[in-house]
């Protein structure tokens, strides 16, 4: 392994957010936010020179730090899952960056103040751990990033100093550590048996053994617990919702994206050989939960702040979906093929359409001064620019034409179909429909009319509402982005009729569920004929959703959490032992 | 039973045991004390594992050993930064418990904070 | 001589454990704190005698910097007893 | 000349165990706080002193000496000033005490 | 002889791990868990990783006891709510048995590890000279693996920023934690003014000693925060306002002299944090030299906690 042409760039994507940090640390005053603003717009062009190292190169971007190689040394590396990753964070944190401004200002004369200050520097503290994950080809060094983006990430929680958001901000580092030290056993584990830390090194050396199926189960449960996907998922909902929004949008968009990347790191480059079908399909059911249970409970919530962390916990479970379709049964490995590819595409539609919906909240919340889902009637006429940027989020999550997550939902089908597994294209649908029912829910409330013009508390700058926008439409965009590398043959004519019926399935089916399941919902002009039949349904969804939502509660004291933890790590443990 | 097992093995009686006290103790601080126990136990495996790979004149594999320093670090760095958020968690509500309330059905309006 | 060093080093090791496990149990603060500082001098006792078994010079250094920072932890226990009973009761400065 | 020396390390470790021994014995006999404390700390820091002395006909050099010494001084100065701040403070709690 | 003592010692180690874990009392906890750092450094010992044992010592005897003591004490009208809390006795021994079953599990493992175990200790052996330094660890930490070191100073620097967060909106910019007031004559006073020189040198020793001996940055560093610490716990001098310019320059200096050597490295040796041939241990020494104090201010005031008082304008 040697140094490629562009290597150092690698490098640089880690070291100038840190730097900005550094900088604005001991500048501090107003300098935290200029810093940062530069270092955007630094960072956004040597993600862009990496991209094109790698294209010209077709192969990894490698960079050997103090010119050692592996196993001695630490080497840096950027395939192409980095790059995209690399690109996705750097648009994503730039339009949180601009719609920061709004809030996390400081006026000229004023003295430093403590949330812009910590805001800012811990922006591009997050930037530069996730860059880290992303390039890093050594497992501990990946350890310190994961840690370094916890500590990077838990203060945005507890910005506004509540004791709610202290407390939540308490359980995520809590648990996060729990997952770290288990992350750091699987990869002790590995240096004893394998002498080695380093990505491609132990790729070659790995083989199906006690202590290689033990880190496997121990890595990938401590990365589950820090991305929050079922049954691991206690710290989210609270830290999420009570974030002010830019800290949301940094926290739901990308901080969850690290540890996710990691167990894609894991399974296909470290182990590809040593899972299994059995456990692969666990991965996917862990995913599946997440959609159903989380989609019902986010339908019941009252504030849109926890509506979207419960979005973000089902869109976790989406994430995972593609573990089990990238199964090759007949090689018994994991193929980068297109399910890969689909999964990943999946991931920066979240990013972006997520950071879009909490910033679009976020204004919506302190215009209005609060967040209430049934008192949102009439912000559509007040606030068209965040309500349209909330729906386009939301467009794109549904995988609707013409957004990134459709090309990523036809990829995934399309690998399901390639391998045979039926019943994930069923899931696949059904998360679409999931999806599609908050988002309507919400819309319809929005789009209501008020009996009175809405009295905005506060007016929110245009600036940060069209930088969700820009986020939003960013994320609708993305399939054309992405159609450069794939098959043409994936986008059919939009208007034709087994395009058209996906869509009004997705559209009209949400709106069904969000009628039968939402806790409140928006009430339909209806005769009572129709309230006779529904009656009883009704009666049916409220139970069921009641029923999700106390197992959500269950699910997020601490012992019943960590004893789910070690639990599925067991699991995990036994899928790889018994399913070869 | 040479000393790597032997601490090797004491090494996962330790974090099995700071599992079980991570899992049952509610105090916060309790946490933190059993997440050191159980982090220390993983050093500890990582200290034997060195110990295993002594060579070239070198007492225990020195790769590992400077892993260790770096990870006691780190803990120690994320303890201090537990003990921080605890004991302003403290002063700003008055308790300590961790344990998650369902959110509130019905919102007061903005006098929530 | 090694022998009979590391048998000296598991003897006192030993009768820090004894005390040890008399001292843990209380009742006061005051004495579980004076556990850790029994265990301290014991501590180097016992490193010291190890490091001279096994021929380890850089041992001592261990030793220095446990010595060094042997009362740290006793003088944060009576700084913290002390900030914890100032909002009950004003105690008097120490003199 | 080394087996004097080594007699003398063996006397002073074997009567630094000792008081040690004593340390303990003393800390499960006696009844309150402030005289376990007094057992402790004398019987450990002689306890210390000797097996200190014990050790120093084995250093390499000056400057292992001088470490070791230093380890005793600083061990002394930590046990008197930790000791009579433990006991202090267990006095304000407990005026009994 | 050895057996037996190393024996004692993980039997130790483990009933101490035990009592920190079960102990009904915070206190007795904390108390068992200092005691715990401290037979951990013998076992470091045991393990030929005096190095470690020199940071557990430091770090693990010092720092740690001393924050979580100060924690405990301030806590103590929590814990018996939290004791009301506790699970239920089917909680307990379900999570004994999953606990149980990884620690079986995990003991399969470690038995079955490979013999003759993998190691890199031949490729440094083969490597440390081109690092000038005598000493393996120093010479990963500072040259093989510098990246982890880098991040590690990093990681030192988020954390406090992360306390520091935690301040209320009033306090920015002005002193952390508590103005501790003991008597000028007192023997806490007393014992503050001795012990700093001699605490200065041994670390200053300590440091010197790394580059070829056990020691280096780190765990000077540590001992100097410590002397800190106990010179502002005796009131003889207070924290300082974290506005203050020089804490600021003090608290980016270390990370930003590696970085900028880093960098000439990538220009005249070929990569970030390589060394030019022959200049690399005069290099390490001065990367070393300006980490300590960075280090040292960042793990005092990690200790120190959040800005509490209100800055006098």
């Amino acid at each position: 392994m040697t140094t490629t042409p562009g290597g150092l760039l690698l490098a640089m994507a880690v070291l100038v957010p840190f730097v900005g940090v550094l900088a604005g640390l001991v500048l501090g005053g107003r300098n935290p936010q200029r810093v940062a603003l530069l270092t955007l717009v630094l960072g956004l062009g040597i993600a862009a020179a990496i991209a094109d190292a790698y294209l010209r190169s077709g192969e990894a971007v490698v960079y050997l730090l103090g010119g050692w190689e592996p196993p001695l040394g630490v080497a840096l590396r950027a395939d192409g899952l980095s790059v995209v990753m690399l690109l996705a964070v750097a648009v994503v944190i730039g339009g949180i960056g601009v719609y920061a401004c709004a809030d996390f200002g400081t006026p000229p004369g004023e003295p430093e103040a403590r949330r812009p200050f910590t805001f800012w520097l811990l922006l591009l503290a997050v930037w530069g751990s996730i860059n880290l994950v992303f390039v890093s080809g050594d497992l501990f060094t990946l350890y310190v990033a994961l840690e370094l983006l916890t500590f990077a990430g838990v203060p945005l929680v507890c910005l506004d100093g509540r004791g709610e958001t202290l407390r939540a901000a308490l359980r995520y580092l809590l648990f996060a550590l729990l997952g770290s030290v288990l992350y750091l056993l699987g990869a002790v584990l590995l240096y004893g048996t394998y002498g080695t830390l380093d990505i491609p090194l132990l790729a070659e050396r790995v083989r199906p053994e006690p202590a290689a199926w033990a880190a496997a189960a121990l890595m990938t449960t401590g990365l589950l617990a820090k991305t929050a996907l079922f049954p691991l998922h206690l710290w989210l909902p609270p830290a999420h919702a009570g974030a002010p929004a830019a800290a949301s949008a940094v926290l739901s968009a990308l901080v969850v994206k690290g540890s996710w990347f990691l167990v894609i790191r894991l399974w296909f480059d470290v182990m590809p050989g040593v899972v299994t079908f059995p456990s692969a399909q666990l991965l996917g059911a862990l995913g599946a939960a997440a959609i159903l249970i989380f989609s019902v409970v986010a339908l019941r919530q009252e504030r849109l702040k926890l509506l979207i962390a419960y979005s973000t916990l089902a869109q976790i479970g989406y994430l995972f979906l593609m573990f089990p379709l990238a199964f090759d049964p007949a090689a018994g490995l994991l193929d980068d093929g297109s399910a890969l590819a689909g999964g990943m595409l999946q991931a920066i539609s979240h990013a972006t359409a997520k950071a879009a919906m909490f910033m679009a909240a976020g204004s919506i919340y302190a215009a209005l001064g609060h967040d209430r889902i049934a008192g949102l009637a009439g912000i559509a006429r007040a606030m068209p620019i965040s309500v349209l940027a909330f729906a386009l989020g939301g467009v794109a999550l549904m995988g609707i034409l013409p957004s990134g997550a459709y090309l990523a939902k036809k990829l995934l089908l399309e690998a399901a179909a390639g391998s045979g597994q039926w019943w994930w294209e069923v899931v696949l649908q059904a998360g679409g429909v999931l999806t599609g029912s908050y988002v309507v829910l919400v819309l319809a409330y929005a789009l209501r009319r008020a009996g009175a013009p809405v009295e905005l508390k506060k007016s929110v700058s245009r600036i940060a509402q069209a930088a969700a926008l820009a986020l939003a439409v960013c994320s609708l965009l993305l399939a054309g982005a992405a159609l450069g590398p794939l098959p043409r043959t994936l986008l059919k004519n939009p208007l034709a009729l087994a395009e058209l019926a996906p869509v009004l399935l997705t559209v009209l089916g949400g709106g069904a569920l969000a009628v039968g399941f939402g806790f409140r919902p928006p009430r339909l002009p209806v005769g009572d004929a129709a309230s006779a039949i529904g009656g009883p349904v009704r009666r049916a969804t409220l139970a069921v959703g009641g029923a999700f939502e106390r197992a959500d509660g269950v699910l997020r004291r601490w012992p019943v959490a960590s004893i789910a933890l070690l639990l599925v790590a067991a699991l995990f443990g036994w899928t790889l032992v018994a399913g070869r | 039973m040479n000393e790597a097992t032997l601490f090797a093995l004491c090494a996962v009686l330790l974090v099995g045991a700071g599992l079980y006290g991570l899992i049952v103790n509610p105090h916060p601080l309790r946490k933190i004390l059993a997440f050191n126990v159980v982090g220390s136990g993983v050093f500890l495996l990582l200290g034997a594992i060195a110990r295993r790979g002594a060579g070239a004149g070198f007492g225990g594999d020195p790769v590992p050993q400077a892993l260790l320093i770096t990870g006691i670090v780190v803990a120690f760095s994320a303890t201090a930064l537990a003990v921080a958020l605890l004991l302003r968690l403290h002063d700003a509500a008055g308790s300590v418990t961790l344990a998650s309330e369902v959110p509130p059905k019905v919102e007061p309006d903005a006098g929530s904070r | 001589m090694a022998d009979f060093l590391l048998a000296a080093s598991g003897f006192v090791l030993l009768m820090v454990a004894v005390g040890l496990a008399r001292i843990l149990r209380g009742p006061g603060d005051a004495d579980r704190m004076m556990a850790a500082q029994l265990l301290g001098t014991g501590g180097i006792a016992a490193l010291l005698l190890l490091g001279a078994a096994t021929g380890e010079d850089a041992v001592v250094d261990v030793a220095l910097t446990l010595a060094l920072l042997a009362a740290f932890a006793s003088i944060a226990f009576v700084k913290a007893a002390r900030t914890a009973s100032r909002d009950e009761a004003a105690t008097g400065n120490e003199k | 000349m080394s087996v004097a020396l080594n007699v003398l390390t063996v006397v002073a470790v074997v009567a630094g165990a000792f008081f040690f021994l004593a340390g303990t014995v003393g800390l499960l006999r006696f009844p309150d706080t402030l005289t376990r404390l007094h057992a402790l700390t004398k019987a450990d820091n002689l306890g210390l002193g000797l097996v200190v002395l014990g050790l120093l006909p084995h250093v390499g050099s000056v400057l292992a000496g001088i470490k070791l010494v230093a380890i005793w001084l600083l061990v002394l100065l930590s046990g008197a000033v930790a000791s009579q701040l433990i006991a202090r403070a267990t006095r304000q709690r407990d005026p009994n005490a | 002889m050895m057996e037996a003592l190393n024996a004692g010692l993980a039997l130790l180690l483990l009933a101490l791990a035990v009592w920190t874990i079960v102990a009904r009392d915070a206190f007795a906890a904390v108390a068992g868990f200092i005691a715990y750092g401290l037979l951990l450094t013998l076992a470091w010992v045991q393990l030929s990783g005096v190095d470690v044992a020199l940071t557990e010592a430091a770090i693990g005897g010092g720092l740690t006891g001393a924050l979580l003591i100060g924690a405990v004490g301030r806590l103590r009208d929590t814990e018996a709510t939290a004791r009301v809390e506790r699970p239920k006795a089917l909680t307990r021994a379900l999570a004994a048995l999953v606990a149980g079953a990884v620690t079986v599990a995990l003991a399969l493992c470690v038995l079955t590890l490979p013999d003759p175990a993998p190691t890199l200790a031949p490729d440094v052996a083969a490597n440390i000279a081109a690092t000038g330094v005598g000493n393996p660890i120093t010479a990963v930490l500072l040259a093989f693996r510098a990246m982890d070191t880098l991040l590690e100073a990093i990681v030192l620097v988020f954390a406090l920023i992360g306390v520091w967060s935690l301040a209320p909106d009033r306090a920015w910019g002005g002193r952390p934690g508590v103005r501790h007031v003991a008597d000028p004559n007192g023997i806490l006073a007393y014992i503050a003014r001795v012990l700093p020189p001699i605490g200065i040198i041994v670390g200053m020793y300590i440091f010197w000693a790394g580059a070829d001996h056990p020691g280096g940055k780190f765990q000077g560093a540590t001992i100097l925060a410590a002397m800190w610490l106990l010179v502002m716990m005796a009131g003889l001098t207070d924290a300082p306002p974290i506005s203050r310019a020089w804490l600021r320059i003090g608290l980016v200096a270390g990370p930003l002299v590696f970085i900028a050597i880093g960098l000439a490295g990538a220009v005249t040796a070929g990569a970030f944090l390589a060394y030019p041939d022959g200049y690399a241990k005069p290099l390490i020494i001065v990367i070393e030299l300006a980490l300590m104090p960075t280090l040292a201010l960042i793990l005092a005031l990690l200790l120190v906690g959040a800005p509490q008082r209100t800055i006098q304008r």
